[in-house]
């Protein structure tokens, strides 16, 4: 059963209401679990960086590894080498939080620029960006990581560059994408007729107005890679190395004790991976569904 | 001449605007009838609901509620039939003093029994052409292979190459310049006028009994719409099959149409025999028609009013339907007799001479 | 803690002056043959000649395709290979050999098999020591002076002078003279290394796409024809997963069972787990050019702090021994005498403020300003977890003593460059793996200081450099053990490293797998007189 | 994300050309309009011939980027790996020294380069072996692999998005949307442990590699299980599904698809090219990357002997040429995989291919 209704509209006031009122509840569902997740993620930063923890996630305790759940006051037991799990999923998110925004800085500079030239000038300079983009498009993520690795040394920085500028085409097309939409709809003329110089369009029109929440979306997404990258990258023994915590690193020790049926230590910085990056995506989908759904309604 | 081919009863076809939270009354209790043989035609500014009307015929709308109410009775030889049957049971309509504030469907259901209906009536009873014909035809399938594909779906002939050969009697009887070369091309290598008659070739080529022609005329260039008019004339002349004409063209509609029937609104104001209402004079014309027929440009009306008097004011909005006459914004016939009314109430449809039926306070006393 | 350094130098054995003569040719011993043994490796060997190779896996491939004139036995008893018997003469420098007649070259594709003559030998000494060829064994002939023919089944060696146990050195493997395409040397370009043939129990058949190396039974192995038909190398890239591959059959052998997986291994009765002692033990190594290093105090101090006890139990379930010098136990010139120094932290502390350290504001010990923070280098090791283990732990225990200690994980090459090249580290995490524990003259000798040489820590002592070269000069073992039990007294004294233990290293093997012997880092020396019952050949 | 069919009510949809950009950036190539319509005059050839150019312009590109990035890692690498270039018969010549190795950056590059044409990609490091044979050797098992997985991708990915694209959302397609959603966001290795141990405990079976696996009829179905692990788990299925719901939902709004309604036609068959056979072929193209990224982890956790694993090898040991020369032919898949892409949209869109007769009789 499918319920339209109508708010007692009385002859006159027919405004269009915010596109939050009219979203779908779903949609709605989505943000809100995204936002919990990014209020969180805030969280647990600010708790790592004032060390508010329940354990020093550092301190050894030989007499008690791989601890299970809830034993001797470790809510979610503890590590191969006796560390409390929590306190170091707490800190783990430091060793994303700045090499993720560097990443995500990255692509997103380069990607409006690029972008905005594209969608904007067309001709030769969009010819140059679609090079570009198809050039950092054809290789394997991963495998260029591995080869500034070999290159350079493995350190979380110069990875997170990578996958910044891996990122940039995602956000380049898109913005173009949108611009071309816009210049469809003579957006873009009609401000030019209002006598409006292009910077002012480009900036303040298209890029505040229409292109913020694909990148509000771009940043979310770009963190959860940021993440998965990471984790496997500790999988192969370059990702941030101990003793850091990283979710990486602690999926990666957790693991060797997998097949002894110790699936905790694992486990659970697994699933704090699995419902972050969720909570990016679903944020994503939400607003998209929610901003772009109204849109032209 | 027996019971008409098609009889819509007080159709409502509505929609649901998110972003207003707010239905959009596209047709709002339309009642009209075509003959079997004849040519009705609808006529109204865009937004009056024609062509939405159209699409409800054919079950073509299930977004939002779409068709929530009304009957439509549909008679061939194999006896009569109501398209809308039994769909009243997957929407419920919740009212309040006499509009409808909200509505439930099931969607799923809905959808379900309207493909049961018109399973055997699409393309096959009735056939369907559009505007903008480039568009509408299948850009990634070659003219003939589209055209086939109905023969095959509807008519007995089914071996392939019998298939061609009917279709290329069609594409040559609406006068497609080289047949059997157009017959491998694919839309776009087309212009417009010949999409639109391989559009028309492809509607006829499964011999309905009714063809719904939607604006066949729009999106092509003056010179062009003038000769796919004179092709429908023909068309209809020979083949004498019914038709249901929606356009906001008069002159098209003057040329093809046996009846008239003139939307605003989402409602029809005006219905009768096409001289009658298209006809010189001001007699007995809802204020409506006759500001349409004024906007046309003719020399008469040139000579008359020495230019193009266009009717002041705008389409209503279809969300917030005045509760009385729906034209009364605009109308300039309005009396001090009747001005109180106008505004309050909704006129019904009054027949003023045989067969010929007016919505107007002017003619309801 | 897998990655090792081999430190290359002579072989611990007892002199044989008159051989015993080898086994009959077929092997009558009434033990089926037959059966496919499947074994893992975690990693890919680099090349499968004993020359180039440098790393254990390739070595153990080498053992299987390749002999030696001389081969040591389980009781590190020196037995006749390729020769039959020998003769030393009386200054003890020339060394004969009288090679077997019966010996021939796996066969080459579409050619008869060659056999076996003392050209082969004086080639492969040659090809070993042309400048060109790059290989760790140069370093271990340098005592020979020439290596002639004498005939084709007699060949002779002359030494520059007289060793100790020069024996146990013609052990080295002999390469056929028709095997490489390069006649003078020997490089990773030449397909012989891809693709070697041998004298030993198995012929390398092929290495299949993903890098399985399988070698078959040579029928005429001088020996007589091994047991098992088929020797199967299997590449593993994750641990784990290999273990699991053990327990659900996928493969039979592990040579290397991770020693988190010996419980679950023990647990289970179709296993056999196969302890088997590498001489080689895992130090702490310290770099003495720092000055808060060089005060002995300080590394004692250290060496006090850490529970190696505790660390052995937790992280190895007990499997080592705790060591207390450089010598590798199990080896002669290991000197029981000397304890290792007990877990202390209390006389930790009172060591360093002894040596002027005082506990500054944060809690580190501080010596006139200068804090007590050093960093610990370690190689990165996939999955090693047991190495982060020691080196956290190590931190830890440090910590508790003041001492801030900075782990710092470097991807291998990286590594090997900041400790060998750079000297650009204050303590390092690793292992030496001995192949005779008697010689540690590169460990400790000052001249061993600079750019790749195994003395990276600096270490600088003239009555150690002295007992060295003494010990490496004497010809009689008995004066040679006792300087070395005072070398070890005095290094363990001095504490250039902190000596934590020697691993207990453990194979895991199918229970079908019968007479399994081990040698302790050749491994496979015994292989072809293992065998699988009937039974389990399937 | 999940938005039920109920559109735009009034008005047709915007007509194909721009569509308003989803979180899913289009396809491979994203040709700038003017290059394609150019294309529209084109017999179908020659739109080959010119994305074949462009894919060699790309793959220049790469090298050149491989190069810098080698070129700028500290030590001289690169002279290594031109001496690994000259052949064996040179070397024992000697040739090596006399030859020494170019200096300046470009004739280093160019020489590189010219040796890679001939497919010469020097010699490993680690093994000495040459890295082209090396590389083809495994190259296979990848691609096995990969479109393997792909396959798997799809499999999931298109009955989900075909039908939230149809019936809007349901209980059903949300469930299995977020399903895939979450599959998505778990870490490959650890998804491919959880398999193992589950095939282990529930079969007794050790799913290893295809050949182990198969020795016994029973088991070799568990030889496909890193396919799986890949294809569910390579953290695309989302966007896939995404994709192909958003595309099929516009072309659903299309004109022509209402008109085979009318006509009683499967909507289907219509709707099949532009609204699936396209956007399947445009996602995949463009996710290649993201599963050879992936492979480099499924084939470590299930040892398979692939290029990933070989990667990760040549990273350890610093093995340049090797790692190079994965770069390359990874890169050159890539470019393959959106090079099929445009022939399938070539191919199928008369558009995009040569129509002459017609554009000749336009009126």
């Amino acid at each position: 059963m499918k319920r339209y209704s109508q708010t007692t509209g009385e002859v006159g006031e027919s405004s269009d209401l915010s596109p939050w009122k009219t979203a779908d509840a779903l949609d709605l569902v989505y943000v809100g679990y995204g936002l919990l997740i990014v209020v969180l993620v805030l969280v647990s930063y600010v708790l790592g960086a004032f060390t508010w923890l329940p354990y020093d996630p550092e301190q050894i305790r030989v007499d008690l590894l791989n601890a299970p759940p809830g034993s001797a006051g470790h809510l979610l037991g503890t590590d191969f080498l006796g560390r409390d799990i929590l306190s170091r999923l707490i800190v783990g998110i430091q060793a994303y939080f700045l090499p993720g925004l560097l990443a995500i800085v990255i692509s997103l500079l380069l990607g409006t620029t690029l972008g905005a030239l594209a969608g904007y000038r067309s001709g030769e300079v969009e010819t140059l960006v679609t090079y570009f983009n198809n050039l950092v498009d054809s290789f394997p993520r991963l495998v260029l990581i591995l080869l500034v690795i070999a290159a350079f040394k493995p350190g979380i920085y110069y990875i997170m560059v990578v996958v910044g500028v891996t990122g940039v085409p995602a956000v380049a097309s898109l913005i173009a994408g949108k611009i071309e939409f816009l210049g469809q709809k003579n957006f873009i003329e009609a401000a030019h007729v209002l006598g409006l110089p292009s910077r002012v369009i480009l900036l303040k029109h298209i890029l505040w107005h229409h292109c913020m929440p694909l990148l509000v979306i771009q940043a979310t997404i770009g963190m959860g890679e940021a993440i998965l990258i990471e984790t496997s990258l500790s999988y192969l023994g370059f990702g941030v190395q101990e003793p850091t915590p990283s979710w990486g690193n602690m999926v990666q020790a957790g693991a060797n004790y997998f097949f002894q049926g110790k699936f905790w230590p694992s486990t659970a910085p697994a699933l704090s991976i699995l419902f972050t990056i969720l909570g990016f995506h679903l944020l994503g989908d939400g607003l998209n569904g929610i901003l772009e759904g109204s849109a032209g309604k | 001449m027996g019971a008409p081919l098609l009889e819509i009863e007080n159709l409502r076809t509505y929609f649901h605007s998110r972003s207003k939270r707010a239905f959009i009354r596209a047709v709002d209790g339309v009642t009209m009838a075509i003959a079997r043989g004849k040519t009705l035609s609808v006529v109204g500014e865009s937004g009056s609901g024609k062509s939405v009307t159209a699409l409800s015929i054919m079950g073509l709308l299930d977004a939002g509620p779409g068709v929530i109410s009304g009957k439509i009775t549909f008679r061939t030889d194999g006896g009569e039939r109501n398209l809308l049957h039994d769909l009243e049971h997957y929407v419920t309509l919740g009212e309040q003093d006499g509009r409808i504030m909200e509505v439930s469907k099931d969607e799923a259901g809905w959808r379900k029994q309207v493909e049961r209906i018109m399973a055997e009536v699409r393309g096959k009873e009735i056939a369907m052409i559009f505007q903008n014909p480039k568009s509408a035809l299948n850009p990634f399938v070659t003219v003939g292979h589209q055209i086939t594909e109905a023969i095959r779906l509807h008519t007995p002939t089914k071996h392939p190459r019998e298939a061609k050969e009917r279709s290329l009697y069609w594409l040559e009887r609406v006068k497609m310049d080289s047949p059997r070369l157009r017959f491998d091309n694919y839309p776009y290598g087309l212009s417009g006028g010949m999409c639109q008659r391989a559009m028309i070739a492809m509607a006829l080529s499964s011999e309905p009994a009714l063809l719904i022609a939607d604006e066949p005329t729009t999106g092509l260039d003056a010179t062009i719409q003038s000769t796919i008019v004179g092709l429908l004339a023909e068309l209809k002349s020979e083949l004498g099959i019914a038709t249901l004409l929606i356009s906001h063209d008069i002159r098209v509609v003057s040329r093809l149409a046996d009846d008239v029937a003139v939307m605003y609104g989402g409602t029809v104001v005006e219905y009768g025999p096409a001289p009658e209402i298209l006809g010189a004079g001001f007699g007995l014309k809802h204020p409506y028609t006759a500001a349409l027929l004024a906007s046309r440009p003719s020399v008469q009306n040139v000579q008359e009013n020495g230019g193009l008097p266009a009717i002041d004011g705008e389409v209503p909005d279809p969300i917030e339907v005045p509760r009385g006459c729906r034209f009364y914004a605009r109308c300039n016939r309005v009396t001090d007799g009747i001005r109180d009314r106008c505004e309050r109430r909704e006129p019904e449809l009054k027949e003023v001479t045989p067969g010929h039926q007016v919505r107007c306070w002017l003619y309801l006393d | 803690m897998k990655r090792i350094l081999i430190v290359g130098l002579s072989i611990l054995a007892i002199v044989v002056g008159t051989s015993l003569m080898s086994p009959a040719a077929p092997k009558n011993d009434g033990r089926p043959d037959g059966g496919t043994l499947g074994y893992g490796e975690y990693g890919r060997p680099s090349t499968l000649d004993p020359i180039t190779s440098n790393e254990m896996i390739s070595l153990r491939i080498t053992e299987l395709v390749f002999n030696g004139l001389v081969g040591i036995d389980e009781k590190q008893q020196i037995v006749p290979e390729l020769a039959e018997r020998w003769e030393v003469s009386k200054d003890g420098r020339a060394y004969t050999f009288f090679l077997r007649k019966d010996v021939t070259w796996h066969p080459k594709e579409g050619e008869d098999s060659k056999p076996f003559t003392a050209d082969d030998v004086v080639f492969t000494y040659n090809i070993m020591m042309h400048p060109r060829t790059i290989t760790p064994l140069k370093v271990r002939y340098e005592f020979i002076d020439k290596v002639e023919k004498l005939n084709d089944y007699t060949v002779q060696f002359t030494l520059k002078r007289p060793i100790l146990n020069a024996l146990a050195k013609f052990s080295f493997k002999v390469l056929p003279k028709h095997g490489p395409s390069n006649p003078l040397y020997l490089t990773r370009e030449d397909p012989f290394v891809q693709h070697p043939i041998g004298t030993g129990p198995y012929i390398l058949k092929t290495i299949t796409t993903d890098r399985e190396i399988v070698l078959v039974a040579n029928e005429n192995y001088f020996k007589g024809r091994p047991h098992i038909n088929k020797f199967i190398s299997k590449p593993f890239a994750d641990q784990n997963i290999m273990t699991q591959a053990l327990m659900f059959n996928a493969i039979d052998m592990v040579v290397l069972v991770n020693p988190r997986d010996i419980p679950e291994l023990q647990g289970d009765k179709r296993f056999i787990l196969q302890p088997y002692n590498a001489l080689s033990y895992g130090f702490f190594g310290y770099n003495l050019r720092n000055p808060l290093l060089a005060d002995k105090r300080v590394r004692k101090a250290f060496t006090y702090a850490v529970n190696r006890q505790e660390m052995l139990d937790s992280f190895f379930n007990g499997q080592g021994t705790i060591i207390s010098g450089p010598f590798a136990p199990g080896s002669w010139a290991y000197n029981l005498d000397v304890q290792p120094l007990p877990f202390d932290p209390q006389k930790a502390i009172a060591l360093l403020r002894e040596a002027g350290f005082n506990p500054g504001p944060d809690g580190v010990m501080q010596k006139d300003g200068k804090k007590l923070t050093l960093s610990l280098k370690v190689p990165i090791e996939k999955e090693s977890e047991a190495v982060k283990r020691v080196v956290l732990a190590f931190q830890n225990y440090l910590k508790n003593i003041g001492a801030a200690v900075k782990v710092e994980f470097k991807e291998w090459q990286a590594w090997k460059e900041s400790v060998f090249l750079e000297h650009d580290f204050d303590i390092v995490f690793a292992s030496w793996v001995f192949d005779d524990s008697a010689d540690i003259s590169s460990l400790f000798h000052s001249a061993e200081i600079g750019s790749w040489k195994n003395n990276f820590g600096a270490y600088s002592n003239p009555e150690v450099d002295g007992l060295i070269v003494e010990s490496k000069l004497t010809l009689d073992h008995e004066k040679r053990r006792t300087i070395n039990r005072k070398l070890h007294a005095i290094l363990s004294d001095e504490a250039p490293y902190t000596f934590l233990w020697t691993l207990t290293n453990y194979s895991g093997h199918h229970k079908k797998l019968r007479r399994v012997a081990i040698h302790p880092y050749k491994f496979f020396s015994f292989a072809d007189e293992w065998f699988i019952p009937v039974a389990d050949q399937k | 994300m999940v938005h039920s069919s109920s559109g735009p009510e009034i008005g047709a949809p915007p007509a194909t050309g721009a569509r308003e950009p989803g979180i899913f950036r289009g396809a491979a190539p994203t040709f700038p309009a003017g290059t394609v319509k150019l294309a529209a005059t084109k017999p179908i050839t020659l739109v080959l011939a010119r994305e074949l150019a462009l894919a060699a312009l790309l793959l220049v590109g790469v090298s050149f980027v491989v190069f810098v990035i080698l070129y700028l890692s500290p030590g001289d690498p690169f002279s290594v790996l031109l001496e690994g270039q000259i052949s064996n018969h040179a070397a024992r010549a000697g040739l090596r020294e006399a030859l020494g190795v170019p200096r300046t950056w470009y004739v280093q590059y160019l020489s590189w380069l010219g040796n890679l044409l001939q497919g010469n990609f020097g010699t490993s490091i680690r093994t000495g072996l040459p890295v082209f044979g090396e590389i083809a050797r495994v190259a296979l098992s990848t691609l096995y692999l990969t479109l393997g997985s792909m396959l798997v991708t799809l499999l999931i990915a298109v009955p989900i998005a075909l039908h939230s694209s149809v019936r809007g959302t349901t209980a059903l397609n949300w469930l299995l949307t977020m399903l895939a959603y979450v599959v998505s966001a778990l870490p490959v290795f650890w998804l491919g442990y959880v398999a193992v141990y589950v095939i282990i405990h529930q079969f007794g079976v050790f799913p290893l590699t295809a050949r182990i696996a198969a020795s016994s009829e029973r088991t070799w179905p568990f030889s496909l299980l890193p396919i799986f692990v890949l294809g569910i788990g390579n953290g695309t299925v989302s966007e896939v599904v995404r994709h192909l719901r958003e595309e099929m939902s516009r072309v659903m709004g299309e004109d022509y698809i209402r008109t085979a309604r009318a006509k009683g036609a499967s909507v289907w068959r219509h709707a099949f090219k532009e609204g699936l056979l396209i956007p399947m072929t445009e996602i995949i193209a463009s996710k290649i990357p993201f599963i050879l990224g992936g492979a480099v982890i499924v084939e470590q956790v299930f040892n398979w002997p692939g290029m990933g694993r070989m990667a990760w090898q040549a990273a350890q040991d610093r093995d340049f040429p090797v790692i190079m020369g994965i770069a390359m032919i990874a890169a050159t898949l890539v470019r393959l995989g959106s090079l099929l892409q445009r022939v399938v949209y070539v191919a199928v869109n008369p558009r995009a291919s040569n129509e002459r007769r017609g554009a000749a009789w336009a009126e």
